[in-house]
This record gives structure tokens, C-alpha cells and sequence, in this order.
């Protein structure tokens, strides 16, 4: 894996920022693209463009082919059962709204418990809520603990005869925490619970194998893939995907429309109701493409070199604070710095082309239970390097130096 | 691609003046097909007596040339036949659609395959390979009679 | 306006498709899009890339600032009193199921009515057909007229005591017919009725003014205004925005996080769940920029030209039945031809590189009622000529030798 | 763009050590603030007395430098003064971040309005505009003691 030939695939990186070179630490909230991505888009918008498996003509037939095919390569690299358990959808956000709006609506009971834990991106929270009002669902939180990490048994813990749902992320977007999901579905499974994975930062960071995890929902979030904005994809194993009803109405997702019934159509159909994001979609594939070309191995690899190299550097650096300090971290290193706010941070390292996240990060009930009300996140992608960390260490000095620490 | 191909003389003369046209008496299975994307219906009906023998099969819809050829071809093929080779038929046509560049069974005549083969045309056409196919997916189901409603998406 | 020089802004019209010239006649379905949509979405991929309204580094800023620039334009260009009464969503289809979600959590009891039309596309049908099952609502329909128009006094007479809201097509994307939305809202409000507008076919083809229309909700499909897939947006009235429940929950929409409860942002954030299309949004701004320049008035003589000239020459071709005879029509011309089903009108017609739509365009309820299975359509776009209708006219008079006629 | 201007001693100094942070007693008016983008939040108290004088005022919350200066020198500022001159300052505030080159109003001394005026280095930081008017808008809800809870989208 030769980093710099990496680089030269984005061509952002040739730009500057405010006259600097740009040091790109915010890859958790969104990644960059690497240019056959915007090329597929360009090509396909400019040669081959029509709407897909609505009309018969050459162009429509071409394009419905090229998105079907996207559906396949998403289907190889998550490794699912069947082309049908992939969905297309706007974001991960809209994928899991997807799935608790239609949980909700099929096997949900009053008193019903839905389990999440104290790590969840409000992505994760907030489509479980709406079914607190709508039907008295209770939620409850596994903790974290002082590692950052959810331990199997806090979520053992939870579990009571009433937990219908256990909704997870695969990897922290805060404290870079692994969890063990496969171990998680095992349990759950033998207690008869349904497992929902936020794999937002899962997706660009882990080996996925729904195989494996054998989890029964898997959200994906193809922006931080190094994909196109608007879409995200959810993987539902086929049991729930045939028996659950539909989400969204509309063009494409029917079967028979009479005044008085309608009946819808099969998957992958179902749960892509209207025109969908098409382009993007058919550009999605360069993105696994990309993705398999470097392969996930030697991306883990890298990533976890930097994440050590950054720890190190940072655990030097006195006043910074590492927040969490998991078994096994992906792609964030979040932190504080005494007497320096997280904004305060972001917008001096700004001042010299490194940008990261500073806030809550989605993550309000995570930093609630840390007793901080904000912290500085710097996320990595495929392109950074450990001068990038050097970078991020200098910035933290200087905030010192502004601050008089 | 060739559209002399796909609408052969046979092809739209069965389209025109479809065979089996309507819904025959005495039948004791029957399915329906759908095609959603483009509103296509289909609905076959067959009486297969004790000897598993189909002694009457017909259908009603409505569809393009193809899908009507198909129809009436298929159900012209299939009077008499005993419900094995129905099967073996049905997935030697479907195999040519999908792959095969002959048929391969031996009950049918060859006159009988030639006509089958006029429907080969649709290969090159794949958004049309659904009209081609659609009656005879209705007819597996009219078959199995499982009472499930065919779409062409699967 | 000089369509030349228009044609020369797609390059899809360089290309050759199957050794012919794009003879384009699906944009019903989806339109072309002119290369500096095509130029932005790579601009900013390529030179700006960044999430929006989260980080607060110098891209994020920038592309934050970009997106909400796009929002001013939506608002500009369809005459919304306030930038928040414009919310991305990811099509027409989306907003159309936010509005009958939310207005039936908030508005709606059992027993109550909607009325919508013959005409409706099933992405302003199914959303509503939801709530038949969740909240016992009836759905009516107003009927056509001979013409394939929708003349109020059809509307006057379905509305009872009972009925809450009008969802109705500004423009059929199968007869082409205008309705006279004005009209129907002013009927509509004296009634304290809701008017919900499917505005996908009014998007490109009419003049967007909702001050003049005054209706309380509209849905553009962004694809079909030669902008990028993917992108829909809904204008609301703020006070209906205001008052209604969210649709989906995530990340940005949110105020305030507990773990007991939660409060939600205020507008636009509020319908903005997860990471929305940004650079969809952002590239955008450049669709409106490319209608403005042209001039929507340029546009509907332009089209009403073309329109007139369709029905003149298919009128002339004996075997060719126009469907609908509407008041005002916009866009799209449908027919059936004698003997030859729309398909192998569609198949044919594609061997010449002339490419129409052949089905049932999402309208079964109309084509039921027209007691046909399936139409043949030819929509158009700003870029379409005359000559591209003699390519028609000369395709269908094909398929007449090969069946024979 | 520049740090420095950003960051000058005395929101440094303000933001270490805020004034008038806590709750005051008897306060008889107060409103939250909140910006849901970074969770900054603060709560200011107020206590105006019968002829319409702020009394004493006070804040509580966390946020960074920039917010927390801003709320200090703010609480400062409005201390003592009626509710119309508190008005036209917080005004005279809003406008000067939003465009204004200068502030514009009577009521502050010399030394008060280059305080003030410190805080606008923030206007080449547009997403830091809003830390600096956070506790501000906050302020003009506790006056009109509405009740409603601010947020920084408006
Ligand atoms: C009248 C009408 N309504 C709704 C839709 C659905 O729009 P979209 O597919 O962009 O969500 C369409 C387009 O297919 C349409 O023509
Ligand atoms: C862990 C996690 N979950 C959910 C989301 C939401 O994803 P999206 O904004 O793409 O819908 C994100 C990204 O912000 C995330 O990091």
C-alpha cells in the first residue's frame, strides 16, 4: 500500500486551503473522494444518463443494469446472502429510521424494550424515540465503561424479557471503540432479539461480513466511504426484509394500485419508493471498487498504525486528554486539552489547513455521561499520514501557546 | 440488435390472433402474473385431469406482442402434454431465454421448437426478456398452484 | 432563446446511442442535465469537499455556506416568503410521504377524508393509502373528464365535511393537463382544507410562484428540473413546518439530547435529518442558475410550441389515439397506436435512438379508468425540436409497417 | 484572517476568569440559550428592579472562550443599566457583529465599547459568530421573559 500514490487518487489534496496544504482529520464525519468516483458520475451524467427500471428504451436499460450492478458489489463486499437484502437508501440516517419506523409498525408492543447503548450517534437514538411517543416503547442505555468501550456484559445487563431490539454501533464515533457484535448477535439471537448495527463507521473502517456478524441490520453511510453524498445503504437480512412492511410509498415500490387496495411489489422494489439517487448509486461502485483495490486488510493495517502513532504522540502531550481508551480503536482519537475549548482548538488548528470536528459529535447523551460538554475529534481516512498527526500535535501546541498554558 | 428478429411473422401473428385466448371450462388450477413496471397482467387456467395430464389450458390478459405470443404459444404447446414434460418444456424454454442458444428437450416437434425459438429475438432485448417470460412463470405457479401471485421481478 | 446553443450545454447529446442521435423524449421521467450542473457537483467534490452544518473548519464553512445558498435560490425561484420553507429532501417521493406522515400524526382522525385524483402519480397515492391502515382515513377521488382534466367543480363536489386535505398534481405526467391550482386552494382554504401540490411536473414546465398558488405544501423532484438524482425538495408553509411533528430522526435535527427525552431543532434543521445530498444541493443552485438564464417564460412558448406541434402531426397519423384533450397541456404528449401495445412502440422506437416511456407512468388508477393497460409517452425538455417529433412521428409510422397496419 | 485579532488578551482573560458567573439571587427573569450544533448552553439570570433597572445579572453555562467572554463582558456591561439602554446595547452589539464597523450607541463609555469591540474579530469567523451572540439573544429572551428557549439556528 503505497501511501502517496493513495493520495494522488484525491484531488483535493492538490488544493490549498487558506494557503495551506490540507490536513484532513475529519474523515468520521465525512470522507474524500477519489477521482474515478467523480468520474463515474461525470461519465454517467454526461454519456449514459436516464432514469432506472422505469422505461425500455437503451439508455434506461443501460442504467438500470449499472445500478443493479452496484447492488451486486455491495452485496459481494458485505458479503449478504442476496442481492434483495441490499437497499438503497438517502443515509445511514434514513436506514435506520427505515428499520425502527417498520420494527415499530410489525413486531413492536407497548412496554416493548429497545436496547441502545450510551454510544449511540444520534442517528441511532432518535428514530427509537419516535416510537416512544407513537407506542409507548422504553428505551434503556448500556453503559460505558471507563474505557469507553461496551462490554458484552453491560449489555447483558439490560436485557430483560421485554427487549425486543438491540440497536448498536459497530465502531464509536467518539471513542473509536470496536464492539463485539458477533458475540452481541449471538446472545441476542438466543434470546430471540433483533440486531440493528449503525455501521456508519464501520463501513470505511472494518472487514464487513454479515456472515459473520450475522446481525439482522447493517446501516451504511456510502459518504464516508469515499462515495457520493445522499445515499447510504441498508442491509436487512430477507426474512425481515419480505415480512416487514414498506417504509416510504410511491413510483416503483408497487405491485397492483386500485382505489380501493394496493399491494406492493417484491424486494429490492419495496424499499426504494421513487425516482432513486441513481448517479450516485452507479458511482457507489467505483467507491467498493476503490475500496477493494487497496483492500480492507491493508487499510485496517494502516489505520491502526496511525491511530498508535497518534495515541503515542498525544499521550506525550501534556494537557491533552485521549477520551476512551477501548480494546480495540478505529479511526477516531478523540480528545480534550485543559483549559482549551474543543471550538477553540478547531479553529486555530484551522488556521493552518488541519481541519477536524470539535462539538458533541451527535453524541449528546456519551458526553453528558463523561461530564464534558464538548470534545475535539480528529478521524482518520485512507490518505492520512503520521505527519498529519504531527501536524494535529503542532496545532494542539500552539493552542497552548495562544491560551498562556 | 434487430428488430426482424424479435418480430418474426409468427410472433405477430400469434400476438394478433392469439390461441387459447379466454378462461376455459372446468379448469382446477390457475395463478396470475403481474408485471408491475409496466402493467402487464396475465392469468392462465388449466385443467389437468387424473392421469396428470394437462387436457385444457388457457389464458387471459393483456400485453404486448411478445407477451401475447409467448401466451399463445406456450398454452398451444402445452395442451396435451403430461405434467412432467409441462415442466421439462417450461424450464427448456426459460433456459433458452436466459442462456441456452437451443432447447434441449425431446418431446417437443421441431416444428414445434422453431416456433418456441421465434421467441429467441427477445434475448437481445433485455428489458423485453419479462414479456417473453411472464406466462410461463404464471404457469410454474398455476401448476404448483401455491396460490402466489407471479411477478416478474424475481 | 435559441436552442442550438441550448442543445450544446448537454453533452449527452454528443454522444451517439446505438449509432444514432438521442432523439431524448423521456424527461417526464428524468431530464438531461446541462454540463455546469455537471461541472459543479465535480468542482466541489474535487476542490470543496466537506459535510455541512457540522465542523467548523474552513471547508466545512464554505460548503455549509454553499448549501444554504442553494436553499436562498429554491426559495427565490419559487417565490417562498422565507428561506426555511424550502427542506431538501431526496425526491418528490420523500416529501410527498413527509407531509401525509406528519400531517397524519398531527392533523388527521380516523374517519377523515382526503381527496385526490384520477390523475395522481402512486407517489401522491401510496403515501396517503398508509394511512388508511394506520389511521382509518378515506381516500377519494376526484374524477377526470373526457378530456383527462380535472375541472374544480369534479373537486367541489367530492368535498365533504370530513375532508382535510387535497393532494392533487399541479401538471399529469400522463395528460399533460394543468390544473388550476389557484383556484382549487382558494376553494380549498375556505374550507380550512389543506392543499398539498405533487409539483414534479410543474417543476420544469410551469412558473413556480407559491405566493400566487398559496398552496400549503409542493413537491419538486429536482432530477426533472435538470438537476442531479437524488434531490427533491419540499416547500411548506412555516406554520405548517413549524407545527408539525418531525419526519425523520437524527444527527442536526435535534436541539437537545437526554436520555429521557428530546427537543427538536428549529427550521430548516428540523426536516434536515443525517447527512443530507450536499453536494446534490449544492450542484443544484446551478439547475435553477441554467432555468433562469433561459427564462421560464422562454421556456413555456418554447414547449407549447413543440406541444403544439406534436399533437398536430400525431393527429395527422391515423391509428395514433392521443390521450387527453386538456384545457392547457404541458410537456408531455401520451397515445396509444392502434394494434401495436405501447412496448413494442417503446422497443421499436428505441432501434432509431428515439427514446419514450411505455406503461402505465405510475397512473394505474388512470389507466384503469381509461381502460387501457399501458400508454406510449413522449415527454419533452427545453431541449427538444421539431425534428425530434418527426423522429417520432417517422418511428411510430415503423411500427406500423412492421405490425403490418 | 487572524488569530490574534480572534483571541485577543482580553477574551483570553475574560474567558478564563468570566464575571458574574453563578446564579444571582432573586433573580425575576432568566432564559436559556442553547446551540445544538456544538451543545454549547447558557442560562442567564436577571433581576430588574421596579423602576426597570438591571439590578444584577448573571450567567451560567459552558462553552469556549469566545462565548464565555462574551457572556462576562456582557453581564458586565448591562449591569446598572435601564432595560431601554440594555436593549439599545444589545442592539448596538448584534448589528456591530453582523455588519456594523463600529458600535454606534451613547450609553457605554469609551472604554466599555473597546471592550466590546474586542469580540469583533469573531465576524471573520462566521461559524463562531454565534458563540459571541449566544448569551446575547439569551439576554433578549429573559427581558422579554417569553420564555422560550433560544437556539443559535435563528
Ligand atoms: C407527477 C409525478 N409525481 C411524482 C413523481 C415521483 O417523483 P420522484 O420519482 O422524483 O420522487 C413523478 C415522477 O416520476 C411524477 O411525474
Ligand atoms: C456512528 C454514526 N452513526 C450515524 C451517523 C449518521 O450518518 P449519516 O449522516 O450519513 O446519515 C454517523 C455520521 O455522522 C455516525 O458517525
Amino acid at each position: 500500500m503505497n501511501i502517496n500514490n493513495i493520495r494522488k487518487e484525491f484531488p483535493i489534496f492538490d488544493e490549498k486551503i487558506q494557503n495551506n496544504d490540507l490536513v484532513y482529520l475529519d474523515s468520521a464525519n465525512s470522507s474524500q473522494k477519489p477521482k474515478v468516483v467523480l468520474d463515474r458520475i461525470n461519465d454517467f451524467y454526461s454519456k449514459q444518463f436516464s432514469n432506472v427500471g422505469r422505461s425500455i428504451h437503451y439508455l434506461a436499460v443501460a442504467a438500470t443494469n449499472l445500478y443493479e450492478n452496484t447492488r451486486t458489489s455491495v452485496q459481494k463486499y458485505i458479503n449478504a446472502k442476496d442481492k434483495n437484502e441490499i437497499v438503497f437508501t438517502k443515509g445511514a440516517t434514513e436506514a435506520l429510521n427505515l428499520v425502527a419506523n417498520t420494527l415499530g409498525q410489525a413486531i413492536l408492543e407497548p412496554n416493548d424494550e429497545i436496547l441502545i447503548t450510551e454510544l449511540e450517534h444520534h442517528s441511532n437514538y432518535v428514530p427509537w424515540h419516535f416510537l416512544r411517543k407513537s407506542k409507548n416503547i422504553k428505551i434503556k442505555f448500556a453503559e460505558i465503561n471507563e474505557d469507553g468501550d461496551i462490554p458484552i456484559e453491560n449489555i447483558e445487563k439490560e436485557i430483560t424479557d421485554k427487549t425486543k431490539v438491540i440497536a448498536i454501533t459497530h465502531l464509536s464515533n467518539v471513542t473509536g471503540a470496536v464492539l463485539p457484535i458477533k458475540e452481541i448477535t449471538q446472545l441476542a439471537h438466543s434470546k430471540g432479539i433483533v440486531v440493528v448495527v449503525d455501521g456508519c463507521q464501520g463501513g470505511p473502517h472494518l472487514k464487513l461480513d454479515m456472515q459473520d456478524l450475522d446481525c439482522d441490520f447493517y446501516a451504511i453511510s456510502c459518504h464516508k466511504m469515499y462515495g457520493p453524498t445522499g445515499l447510504g445503504v441498508l442491509y436487512g437480512k430477507k426474512k425481515w426484509l419480505e415480512q416487514l412492511p414498506p417504509y416510504q410509498g410511491g413510483g416503483g415500490m408497487i405491485n397492483e394500485v386500485k382505489k380501493d387496495r394496493i399491494s406492493y411489489g417484491e424486494l429490492p422494489n419495496k424499499y426504494e419508493a421513487g425516482t432513486m439517487a441513481t448517479a450516485q448509486v452507479i458511482a457507489f461502485d467505483q467507491s467498493i471498487k476503490f475500496l477493494e483495490s487497496i483492500g480492507i486488510d491493508n487499510i485496517i493495517k494502516h489505520e491502526k498504525e496511525l491511530i498508535e502513532y497518534g495515541q503515542e504522540i498525544l499521550k506525550k502531550n501534556n494537557s491533552v486528554k485521549l477520551i476512551g481508551n477501548p480494546k480495540e480503536r478505529g479511526g477516531v482519537l478523540s480528545f480534550t486539552v485543559e483549559g482549551v475549548h474543543p471550538h477553540d482548538i478547531a479553529t486555530i488548528l484551522d488556521e493552518t489547513g488541519v481541519a477536524i470536528r470539535a462539538g458533541h459529535h451527535c453524541c449528546q447523551i456519551l458526553h453528558d455521561k463523561l461530564g464534558i460538554p464538548a470534545s475535539a475529534r480528529a478521524s482518520l481516512g485512507v490518505y492520512n499520514t503520521k505527519d498529519d498527526l504531527d501536524k494535529l500535535n503542532e496545532g494542539i501546541n500552539n493552542c497552548k501557546k495562544i491560551f498562556g498554558l | 440488435m434487430n428488430l426482424k428478429e424479435l418480430y418474426q411473422e409468427i410472433i405477430l401473428e400469434h400476438g394478433k390472433n392469439p390461441r387459447n385466448l379466454g378462461k376455459t371450462e372446468n379448469f382446477n388450477k390457475d395463478a396470475k402474473g403481474n408485471n408491475p413496471l409496466c402493467g402487464d397482467n396475465v392469468h392462465v387456467y388449466l385443467k389437468l385431469n387424473d392421469q396428470r395430464k394437462v387436457e385444457d389450458i388457457s389464458f387471459e390478459g393483456s400485453g404486448c406482442a411478445i407477451s401475447m405470443a409467448s401466451a399463445s404459444i406456450m398454452t398451444d404447446l402445452i395442451k396435451g402434454k403430461s405434467d412432467n414434460e409441462a415442466k421439462e418444456i417450461i424450464e427448456d424454454f426459460l433456459g433458452m431465454i436466459k442462456e441456452n442458444p437451443e432447447l434441449k428437450n425431446n418431446i417437443l416437434k421441431e416444428d414445434d421448437k422453431t416456433k418456441l425459438m421465434c421467441l429467441s429475438g427477445v434475448k437481445q432485448y433485455p428489458m423485453r426478456v419479462k414479456c417473453a417470460t411472464l406466462s410461463w412463470h404464471t404457469l410454474v405457479s398455476a401448476m404448483e398452484n401455491d396460490g402466489k401471485e407471479i411477478t416478474t421481478e424475481s
